[in-house]
């Protein structure tokens, strides 16, 4: 199973993404879910979340789900792209694409990915008003 | 043997730093670190429930049994996303 | 609901597709899917699909399935281009986003538009083997 | 009442052409007309359990009372996607 994973400071080039696809001739699908950054955490308006992350471990953490989906044996390549640091609102977190044979098998690895990763990799999100917006990014360790 | 922990998120502020220093005696579990650790820092003590432990990359659980070199990581449930 | 609907007979531009996404602040999740023409039908190894499409009704047909997805409520927008004529190995012949609040939805929403118009959407395919590809493609009326 | 009739995908090829006019009197239903189509073209007679039917852009059943003016397209399962 091919893999690529950025954990990045850089706002996501999707478009850039989509175009650097490459599948070989037996897939037939590719789902791709872009995870965007609303205006609104609970009840309070926001400008921005603020994600913070323990870089090795949720890289280590990120290849281990892969290695578990590369068992699933259906899919032939994952790309995952989470942006950390200052994420505006209307702007991707998270990008993932999925490519397999067969939609079904790349809509569930494609879920999957994302529920498996919200519970194992070590990234956090702290809302941003526009009150505190003038102020630097969260300054975890190694953030 | 001296075991360097970090706090991750909100738990470096209800610690008051990102990082310590745990000297404990050996053999040390996880849970005997954290109990030396929730003395000092007793904020996190009330979250003990929902505090996620790994050593190095890896999660671990109270009863793992550290060793030199170990560094041990506290932080709340991850919200990637 | 948004919606924008593209039966056509060029390539799909997905990078330049998702470049031009549009949403609103409330919203979270961008699911797409590319569904891309396998080397093999069945059997055979082909070259391409000739897609044929009864294009009136084939539009009305999606529309009538984004009316439907609009009174579920909890789309922005749906974007979908199909391609017709001959589709080469490799290549997307459907194109599908779907934007919502909540990454569940856009899941749901965007697997239940491709399951609904594989029941009532007039559009067939045709293997093309490398035989046939020196052949010019389907010629349906209207297609 | 003459009625014009498309014929999709590869039920082109086994009608032998890929429109005709049907002539009916009035009123006829869409299963009237199929049944003086499928004497003219017995091939699709056969696939008639798998034969998916529309008048003008919408689907009808074999009840739909055909009207003047009507168009019907007569197709093989969809295949979309």
């Amino acid at each position: 199973m091919k893999r690529y994973l950025s954990i990045t400071r850089d706002p996501l080039d999707e478009a850039g993404l989509v175009a650097d696809r490459t599948l070989s001739s037996g897939m037939g699908a590719a789902v791709y879910f872009s995870g965007v950054v609303r205006g609104q955490e609970g009840a309070d308006a926001i400008v921005a979340l603020d994600y913070s992350c323990f870089v090795p471990m949720a890289e280590h953490q990120f290849q281990r789900l892969f290695d578990r989906l590369a068992q699933r044996g259906s899919v032939e390549s994952v790309r995952l792209v989470h942006r950390i640091g200052r994420v505006p609102v209307g702007e991707s977190s998270l990008w993932i694409e999925v490519v397999s044979a067969h939609r079904a098998e790349a809509f569930a690895a494609c879920q999957w990915v994302i529920d498996e990763m919200k519970q194992v990799v070590p990234i956090w999100k702290k809302p941003v008003t526009a009150a505190d917006a003038c102020l630097p990014s969260d300054s975890n360790p190694a953030s | 043997m001296t075991i360097p922990v970090t706090f991750w998120s909100y738990f470096a502020e209800l610690a008051g730093c990102s990082e310590t220093v745990v000297t404990v005696s050996e053999p040390t579990t996880v849970d005997g670190l954290l109990a030396a650790l929730y003395q000092a820092h007793p904020a996190l003590a009330e979250l003990r429930r929902s505090t996620l432990i790994a050593v190095g990359v890896e999660y671990q659980d109270g009863g793992y049994v550290l060793k030199p070199g170990d560094h041990v990581s506290l932080f709340p449930p991850v919200q990637g996303g």
